[in-house]
């Protein structure tokens, strides 16, 4: 068994990335799991940003953690006042109902 | 610092002026208003005024030479190196001279046929007018490229506005068309400049290029510039166009915009591509003769004047490529270059010729129009009975139109005839079945339109021509008159800068290379 | 640190410290004063905007440890993205008033906006960069959705807020994979890098940059990243549909040139390949569909998907003349952009949203002067001259062909006859049909005098293209 | 001179300007006082430059007036060349076109177009005079077509009738069609010798003989053939040689003193003219001789035939017309160009003269031109029957007369010709066969107009009486020359050299120089005739006419219906009409409906142009349903793009 | 070695509880499986010795962002998604994306690239007493104070949005206005209204 390294925290990067979209795809009624699958790709990245910055010794990558997971709480924020925004205009979070304009 | 010095300025930017000042004081919709008058004056005074001021073009030209005369040139976008450049040679003066000559008379003739926004109606004129001289007078590829498309949009709104009923289709199909053929034009512009690095003619001229380069920017120019002749099979709008444009954008679509096609072989086709030129020469005969004698067969069919007439035209313009591009087939068959020079004039000939005659026979169409509001053969029949002097004038148009000598119609085809001839029998043979076929469809509307007894009680009942249009097409008639009897004022003015671009057609690109 | 080194940031310091003034503003004053917000953020973007002039370093300079920069391009983008985002307020003010959502939010939230702009701009590194990107965006998604009453405003919100959170998170996991080949942030060391290590340019960067182009397409609207951009231009109310027409324009083109051009200048073989699929199905796809179009606002987002089209064009060239062409365009195409969303505006009036195409049937019997306007707006957005989007277009294909892609050169231009055809649709109905409603437009003097000088602007910088295009190549000339 | 041949040219054309545009203003005398005084002026200057030329011995005038354009080396000039050939054709044309303007005085005095009438015949003076004094191809073809356009006109000058305006379009395009050989050959003279000057192209004429155009593939023909051909090609339409000749009969829609002189007199004989000016050409190409003598020779025969059914008094007169002028090309043929020559300048006055007679037969009988309806007129109007005869005398070439002189010298040209075989036989039989048949059809008028039963409408006979001295004196006038014209210019025209320098013959060629050494003055000539069988010829066709329509009126008509078949031919012309309006005419229109319908709107337009438009709004439509308003269709979008580029750099 | 087991087990959780993230039916589930996954995540960049995200990690977003998150499931009460109507048409489909993915970025992390080749063997171990919050620390007020700042706007800008979009005045919510109370004068109160008498009907 190798030693647990960049590659490792890379590849948990990557499915952690590939299972947020297929979220994004699969979820199909509610909206807050949209933006919970958001915040699973982002935990990706960062685990990217750990690996990485682990790796070269440079601790600037964790610094872009640091201002991801800042940006991810404002975004979360913004995202889910939307989100009760939307739910007061339609009384509905469902993906599907928000179909009015398409074409 | 005489008048010479931007004089070509002043026939672009005057017109243009006048027609932004006429947008500018417009005249409220109403036709019948003392301002639309004034109007109308201001946009005579316009044109007229552009035209007194080609004269000075005309009297100063010097017809000895075949370098660009009265030239400006004045840095516009340095990052690009392109010039306002400007000049004339014996190729485009005699083109400025019909635009300034035409326009007042489609200025006369809307006087007050144009019922609906006529102030924006003249502006449109005007500013085409301006436009148009541009074309013919721009020396830098973006400067001609500018005015070239910018033209079609008051174009575009004279037929669209004041057209008839299917002007929608009609108005995009020829900005379509059009624009279609242009933007490969400005594609293969960029691509010379990339290889010359300036965007002057002069320097496209001069380029080596090879002859894949060749071909594939020939291609380009000749979508362009087919779109616009139009050349067949590219030709399709033109009818389309002419029938739903009121009568002063038909005579201005006809008259001068068909030449920018023509006037694009000649100016840039030809002496920028030589080695392609040779190698489509066949291509283009072709084209021309199928033009010629295809389009004057359907002409034959058709039922509608200003149609018959937009297929005439496409039908003389054949004369036009046809003179153009005989060089080497003479060189071919002969081995030396003589009567190249002479399909090439008279190619030119006829584009001058054409926009006299088909402008004046749209105009004969627009004055029954105005009386009857049907474009439609059938409808009339027996016209010389209540309008005797029209029908005179009207027969010798259509008699210019078939070409008879005398007429201006016939010094182009003539010269071109005698020119296809030197390179093949059959070339000839072909163009000269126009003698056949233009008679046949030209003389049996006039048939069928001024003959006859009067075909119903509103023929009957037709105004004769009153003052107005009596001096739009009496002039129209003198010049064509004039130039079928004495050419030569005309051929001269072409003579130095036609040598010159026989010797340069001869001239390969390859070798520099 | 000297404080007067950070003399060059002083309008971004400055620019925060005036939306502070503007909330507080806002707080204190009545709803039927709330013009005074407008006012005093209309002065505080004419302040920026004398401070950008006053502060414009001699050459370019490099502040806050290698995060910030300050050149000839950002200077440039930054006027731009100012003047730009002052007249989309000034465009906004009687639409919003007429609507009842004159709120000093719009305006607070817009210069955020215009903060992150000019954030992106000066980034020297991706990590401000997508700090800019951010603050950029947020502010974005809550302008999409300022009316809380209406279900588009905030459908369209909802779906650019999501889109925009994974297209930000693969930007992000792109970046981290960047910086983890090259090691590197800032632009100039991940340039020196792989100038000083040509191993580094691999596959594992190759993806870096695949990832990062989503998010710089979805900035764009580059298809097939597009498919938020229509939904929100229809649903955003129009004038926050015009602020995010043009302005963000100018951050998005300066994303992608910091990013490609500063930092991965160097393997521009990579990228360009990605970038011209890019270029063009969004030329295909934005001309195409938008034939289909019967909403204006609708039209114009497909309309703008094909001119991004154009931009990546003269991009993907990855020389200066391509660099400064996509600028130029950009430039050009946020002016027109903003002056045809301007005209909706226009047409519309209380409780009547000038959506469709047809609502500018017969304009030239309503108000022939700004069917003339329209009329600019529509031949400059189809390229013909003498209007200026007819020199974009000239300079990106000059720039496309210089480089090399006569075919790319070819489809550019076929494109843009496909794009004529719905541009002319709208002068037909301006021109050519009666009029439905033969209202008088509704407007105040400052949006008349406004559009009027922005429509002269199309023909005066079509006529003069020159300077506008030599300021372009004069950035490029010095860029590094 | 140069003025006076200016002054010739110009006056008439001055005189058309004045009648046509202010025809109002100077009223009805006005017009034909200016139109007349002009044309006399052309006339008596004309006779001055003959008597310069042929009496005082002047010099041939070849000089250019202007230079209409110089491109290229090639001059394109107007000019005059002034020989006795033209000199002799100018006064032919002024004179009879004199007699005209005279004559349309009466003929046309109720019509409301009169001064339109007398501008148009002034004008077609000017047009007939260009082309005769032409030093050039270029004029000779303006010339060529003015002429043709003036026909144009006055064919159709009663506008109103669908039969006028028919057959002037008609007219017009068939010449066009010989036109359009004519442009051609012009072009060919061009490329073979680099000038259109007469005297330039013909000191070339060896050089042109000696080359080739290459025509069809790899055969190539001799350049002075094609060019001779071409150049026949506009006689023929000009000329009303079958089988171009379709024009002519339909001609006659136009008033009568058009017939006279366009249709008679001078118009269609251009093409004679033209041939024999252009005889140094012409003799250097046996193959186009052959075309020409025996295009010439089907004409006059089966032309003739024609005038034996008709039952128009014009049209007989019309077909009389192509069957002299195929008199004169057979003359051409058989390089009498003299001979040629001398028969129009004869067949000008008696067929003017006849026309002028058929016209003041129209008037008396208002307007009626159906002879069935005639009959019997002699005692009404003795003047006119008086001059007919002698013009029928003319025609029918009887002993004495000028068509006598002048025909029976042709046909001794043809029989004595270098010719043989075939094309010989052809010829000759036609003209001597041609001569029993003119008799027929020409006595066959004269009885049917004036002798026999008085089958006109009673009403009309009530009113008939002789034409007014404006129409008879022409008649007198012109019936003067048709008389005697013979007797005297026989001698110098045919065989004392009178052409000189004008026409070319070559060595071999030469027949009237060798008939010209068996004449002995003109009473020796006639008597002469008596022993050939042309006379006896003639005398049967007389006596035939009399038998059939004087002494048994309806033996005429059992005849017709034994030989239906024949007469059915004879009356449908031989199926030209058909052949040309149902053929050429209606194909051409299914040709051109076709490339519209099909090539155009369907191909072009439907296929490439708004096919290509649809195309594009169809995957417009398709295109938009992918953005189907779903947010995860949208993620998908970004998902699979993102991943497909993915894919190409890893695997690509 | 045990390290290693370990890193297998926490990654395992990890993926298992990003997987139930993305299946849950009940929002609320959902929730909570983030907020395991947040916390094995954190467990593992310990494990990586960044000490100072994993705190920040568990104490910013489990402690506010999850919060609010399961604040706002709850607020809106959502029904719970009885069937997952699309995700039996789409999970193919979203499941082969997902896949691809993973194998090409796999392919990239494993195989082809120079992170392949370089990143075999672990991570260098840190030298002694070496502090990753001071490392951070230091740099973050000194180098990156920019972005630190813009991170403050950032979160400004948040503030001022939720508030934009989520603020706002119930028409029928009963409030009260103590300086209206206090400056009631009695004619507010009462009003007199004079009224013909009514007829009897």
């Amino acid at each position: 068994m190798m030693a647990i390294g960049l590659q490792h925290y890379l590849t948990i990067g990557a499915i952690l990335f590939a299972l947020s979209v297929a979220g994004i795809f699969i979820n199909r009624r509610n909206l807050i799991l949209l933006l919970m699958c958001i915040e699973l790709m982002l935990l990706a990245v960062n685990f990217n940003f750990i690996a990485f910055s682990r790796y070269l010794g440079d601790p600037t990558g964790q610094i872009f953690v640091f201002f991801i997971l800042t940006v991810a709480a404002a975004e979360a924020a913004i995202g889910l006042a939307i989100l009760v925004v939307l739910f007061r205009t339609r009384q509905s979070i469902n993906v599907q109902d928000l179909d009015s304009m398409k074409g | 610092m005489g008048l010479s010095h931007y004089i070509l300025s002043l026939l672009i930017w005057v017109p243009i002026a006048g027609g932004v000042g006429l947008l500018a004081l417009g005249d409220a919709g109403d036709a019948a208003s003392a301002r639309a008058g004034h109007m109308r004056l201001l946009a005579l005074a316009a044109s007229l005024l552009t035209f007194v001021i080609s004269i000075f073009l005309y009297t100063g030209f010097d017809t000895s030479t075949a370098a660009m005369q009265f030239v400006e040139r004045v840095p516009w976008i340095e990052a690009f190196n392109i010039d306002y450049h400007l000049g004339v040679d014996g190729i485009s003066a005699p083109l400025i001279l019909l635009t300034t000559f035409i326009t007042p008379l489609v200025v006369i003739a809307g006087w007050d046929t144009i019922k609906s926004r006529p102030a924006q109606y003249f502006a449109a004129f005007l500013i085409l007018e301006g436009l148009m001289i541009g074309v013919f007078s721009a020396l830098d590829g973006v400067l001609f490229y500018v005015m070239w498309e910018a033209m079609l949009v008051p174009m575009f709104l004279i037929i669209g506005m004041w057209g008839g009923e299917r002007r929608v289709y009609a108005t995009l199909k020829f900005f379509l068309y059009t624009f279609f053929g242009s933007v490969l034009l400005l594609v293969a512009f960029i691509y010379l400049y990339v290889q010359a690095g300036d965007f002057g003619f002069a320097s496209f001229v001069e380029v080596p290029l090879t002859l894949k380069e060749q071909q594939f920017i020939f291609l380009a120019f000749l979508i362009a510039f087919a779109v616009k002749v139009p050349m067949w099979p590219v030709h399709t709008w033109l009818p389309d166009a002419h029938v739903e444009a009121p009568t002063g954008g038909s005579v201005i679509l006809a008259a001068i915009m068909l030449k920018m096609g023509g006037y694009g072989f000649v100016r840039m086709s030809l002496p920028m591509l030589p080695d392609a030129s040779e190698y489509f020469a066949g291509l283009m005969i072709a084209l021309s003769l199928i033009a010629i004698v295809y389009i004057s067969l359907v002409a034959l069919m058709q039922k509608d004047m200003k149609k018959l007439v937009a297929y005439s035209s496409i039908a003389h313009m054949g004369f036009v490529t046809l003179g153009f591009f005989l060089l080497w087939a003479i060189l071919e068959r002969h081995g030396d270059s003589a009567g190249a020079a002479l399909g090439v004039t008279g190619g030119m000939v006829q584009m001058v010729s054409h926009g006299l005659v088909s402008g004046a026979m749209f105009l004969c169409i627009g004055v029954m129009y105005d009386r009857l509001h049907s474009r439609q053969i059938a409808d009339y029949g027996g016209v010389g009975n209540s309008m005797p002097w029209f029908a005179g004038l009207m027969v010798l148009f259509a008699m210019a139109n078939v070409g008879l000598p005398g007429t201006s119609g016939f010094v182009g085809e003539f010269m071109v005839i005698v020119a296809s001839f030197r390179a093949s029998f059959w070339f000839s043979f072909a163009a000269a079945s126009i003698l056949v076929l233009g008679a046949a469809y030209t003389l049996w509307m006039i048939k069928r339109v001024l003959y006859g007894e009067p075909g119903n009680d509103r023929v009957a009942a037709m105004e004769p021509l009153n003052q107005r249009e009596f001096i739009v097409l009496g002039v129209l008639a003198l010049a064509v008159l004039l130039i079928g009897i004495w050419p030569a004022p005309l051929v001269d003015m072409m003579t130095a800068t036609v040598e010159q671009l026989v010797d340069q057609l001869g001239q390969s690109k390859l070798a520099a290379l | 640190m000297n404080w007067t080194d950070i003399v060059p940031a002083l309008p971004e310091i400055a620019l925060l410290t005036l939306i502070c003034v503007v909330l507080v503003v806002d707080l204190f004053i009545e709803e039927h004063q709330r013009a005074i917000t407008y006012w005093v953020s209309l002065a505080s973007l004419a302040v920026i905007a004398v401070l950008l002039v006053a502060t414009a370093p001699e050459s370019r300079t490099v502040l806050f440890g290698g995060g910030y920069v300050s050149d000839a391009f950002s200077q440039l983008l930054k006027l731009a993205s100012v003047i730009l985002v002052g007249l989309s307020f000034v465009y906004a003010r009687h639409y919003l008033t007429q609507n009842s959502l004159l709120k000093g939010e719009f305006f607070t939230l817009g210069m955020f906006g215009l903060l992150g702009m000019m954030i992106m701009m000066s980034s020297n590194g991706l990590l401000t960069m997508y700090l800019g990107l951010e603050t950029l965006a947020l502010s974005q998604y809550s302008l999409v959705a300022i009316d809380r009453h209406s279900k588009d405003a905030a459908e369209s919100a909802m779906k650019y807020f999501v889109l925009g959170a994974i297209a930000s998170g693969s930007l992000l996991y792109g970046i981290s994979w960047t910086y983890g080949v090259t090691g590197s942030l800032q632009f100039h060391e991940i340039a020196a890098a792989l100038q000083a290590n040509p191993g580094m340019n691999g596959v594992a960067l190759w993806f870096g940059i695949a990832f990062m182009l989503v998010g710089i397409g979805f900035k764009f609207g580059a298809v097939p990243f597009h498919m938020w951009l229509p939904d929100v231009y229809q649903g955003a109310r129009t004038p926050v549909t015009l602020y995010l027409v043009a302005a963000p324009k100018l951050a998005a083109i300066a994303l992608i040139i910091r990013i490609l051009a500063d930092g991965l200048g160097a393997i521009h073989e990579v990228w360009e390949g990605m970038v011209l699929v890019l270029s063009v199905l969004s030329l295909i796809v934005g001309n195409v569909v938008a034939i289909a179009q019967s909403n204006i606002k609708r039209m114009l987002g497909y309309s703008t998907i094909a001119h991004v089209g154009f931009i990546l064009a003269a991009v993907l060239c990855g020389t200066p003349t391509g660099y400064a062409a996509g600028l130029y365009y950009t430039l050009t195409y946020v002016i027109m952009a903003a002056g045809s969303f301007a005209m909706v505006i226009l047409l519309s009036r209380k409780g009547y949203e000038a959506e469709n195409i047809s609502d500018f049937k017969g304009l030239n019997a309503r108000s022939p002067w700004f069917a003339v306007m329209m009329l600019f707006f529509m031949f400059g957005l189809a390229g013909v001259p003498p209007w200026v989007g007819f020199f974009a277009k000239l300079y990106s294909i000059n720039a496309v062909l210089d480089a090399g892609y006569p075919a790319l050169a070819v489809l550019m231009v076929l494109a843009s006859v496909i794009g004529a055809f719905y541009y002319l649709r709208v002068v037909w109905y301006m021109y050519f049909d009666q009029p439905q409603d033969r209202s008088v437009l509704q407007s105040n003097f400052e949006t008349r005098f406004a559009l009027s000088i922005n429509g002269l602007a199309v023909l005066a910088l079509g006529i003069l293209p020159g300077w506008l295009l030599q300021l372009c190549v004069d950035v490029f000339a010095r860029h590094p | 001179m140069q003025a006076t041949h200016l002054t010739i040219v110009l006056a008439p054309l001055a005189a058309a300007i004045v009648a046509g545009l202010f025809g109002r203003q100077i009223g009805r005398a006005g017009a034909h006082w200016v139109t007349i005084l002009a044309v006399g002026l052309s006339f008596v200057l004309s006779l001055l430059v003959l008597k310069n030329l042929y009496f005082d011995g002047g010099q041939a005038a070849n000089y250019t007036v202007y230079s209409w354009a110089v491109v290229d080396g090639l001059r394109m000039e107007v000019g005059f060349l002034i020989d006795r050939l033209s000199a002799l054709m100018m006064v032919v044309v002024t004179f009879v076109s004199l007699m005209v303007h005279v004559y349309t005085i009466g003929y046309m005095h109720d019509d409301p177009g009169y001064t339109r009438f007398f501008s148009h015949i002034s004008l077609f003076t000017f047009a007939m005079l260009m082309l005769v004094m032409s030093n050039n191809f270029l004029q000779l073809f303006f010339g060529w077509e003015a002429v043709g356009l003036v026909s144009y006109l006055l064919i159709g000058f009663w506008f109103r009738r669908e039969s006028a305006i028919f057959a002037s379009l008609k007219a017009f395009l068939v010449n066009r069609v010989g036109d359009f050989g004519f442009l051609v050959g012009i072009a060919a003279v061009v490329t073979a010798s680099g000038s259109l000057d007469y005297a330039t192209v013909f000191g070339q004429a060896e050089a042109i003989a000696g080359q080739e155009f290459a025509i069809l593939g790899g055969s190539s023909w001799n350049a002075m053939t094609v060019i001779c051909v071409l150049l026949f090609i506009g006689a023929m339409g000009k000329s009303a040689q079958a089988p171009l000749h379709v024009w002519l009969p339909d001609s006659m829609e136009g008033p009568t003193p058009i017939s006279a002189l366009i249709h008679a007199a001078t118009m269609v004989t251009a093409g004679i003219f033209m041939v024999a000016r252009m005889s140094p050409l012409y003799e250097l190409s046996e193959t186009a001789l052959a075309v020409v003598l025996v295009i010439g020779a089907l004409t006059a025969f089966f032309m003739g035939l024609l005038g034996i059914v008709q039952n128009d008094i014009k049209r007989v007169i019309a077909y009389s017309t192509l069957s002299q002028l195929g008199y004169m090309t057979v003359a051409l043929g058989a390089s009498a160009y003299g001979a040629a020559i001398f028969h129009l300048m004869t067949h000008a006055f008696f067929k003017a003269l006849l026309f002028l007679a058929a016209g003041s037969v129209i008037i008396a009988l208002h307007h009626e031109q159906d002879m069935r309806k005639m009959g019997g007129l002699k005692k009404y109007m003795p003047v006119t029957y008086w001059t007919a005869l002698i013009g029928t005398l003319a025609l029918v070439g009887f002993p004495g007369t000028a068509g006598f002189f002048s025909k029976d010298a042709l046909i001794e040209a043809v029989r004595e010709s270098h010719w043989e075989g075939l094309p010989y036989w052809i010829a000759y039989l036609s003209v001597s066969l041609g001569v029993f048949v003119t008799a027929l059809y020409s006595f066959r008028l004269l009885f049917l107009v004036f002798h026999g039963e008085e089958r006109t409408d009673p009403h009309a006979r009530a009113h008939l009486h002789e034409s007014p001295l404006v129409v008879t004196v022409p008649l007198v006038l012109l019936a003067i020359p048709s008389a005697i014209i013979g007797w005297i210019a026989i001698e110098p025209v045919l065989f004392g050299g009178y052409f000189g320098n004008s026409l070319f013959v070559l060595e071999g060629h030469d027949v009237l120089a060798e008939l010209g050494e068996t004449y002995h003055g003109g009473w020796q000539f006639i008597l002469h005739s008596f022993q050939g069988t042309t006379f006896w010829y003639m005398l049967a066709g007389a006596l035939v006419a009399w038998f059939a329509y004087l002494k048994r009126p309806g033996l005429h008509v059992e005849i017709r219906e034994k030989l239906s078949g024949l007469h059915e031919l004879l009356v449908r012309k031989y199926y030209f009409d058909d052949l040309y309006i149902r053929g050429f005419a209606a194909g051409g229109r299914a040709a051109g409906g076709f490339l519209w319908h099909t090539g155009d709107e369907r191909l072009i337009d439907g296929v490439l142009v708004n096919g290509t438009a649809n195309s594009i709004g169809r995957a417009a439509g398709v295109l938009r349903r992918v953005q189907s308003g779903y947010l995860y269709h949208y993620a998908f979008a970004m998902i699979i793009g993102l991943t497909a580029i993915l894919g190409w750099l890893l695997w690509f | 070695m045990i390290f290693s087991l370990l890193f297998y087990f926490f990654a395992a959780v990890l993926v298992a509880a990003a997987v139930g993230v993305i299946l849950a039916r009940n929002p609320v589930h959902a929730v909570l499986l983030l907020i395991l996954s947040f916390f094995q995540s954190a467990v593992l960049w310990l494990m990586a010795e960044a000490e100072f995200l994993a705190i920040v990690l568990v104490l910013v977003y489990v402690g506010a962002v999850m919060v609010l998150f399961l604040f706002v499931v709850m607020m809106l009460d959502v029904a719970v998604a009885k069937v997952r109507g699309g995700l039996v048409r789409y999970a193919p489909l979203g499941l082969l994306i997902a896949v691809l993915m993973v194998i090409e970025l796999a392919q990239v992390i494993w195989l082809r690239s120079n992170v392949a080749t370089a990143g075999t063997g672990g991570f260098v171990p840190l030298p002694p007493g070496y502090s990753n919050t001071e490392a951070l620390g230091s740099i973050l007020y000194t180098e990156h104070v920019y972005a630190f700042e813009i991170a403050a706007v950032i979160l400004l800008l948040a503030i001022v949005s939720a508030i934009t979009l989520t603020m706002r005045k119930r028409p029928g919510l009963k409030e009260q206005d103590i300086a209206y109370q206090t400056s009631v004068r009695s004619e507010d109160r009462i009003r007199i209204v004079s009224m013909q008498a009514e007829e009897r009907r």
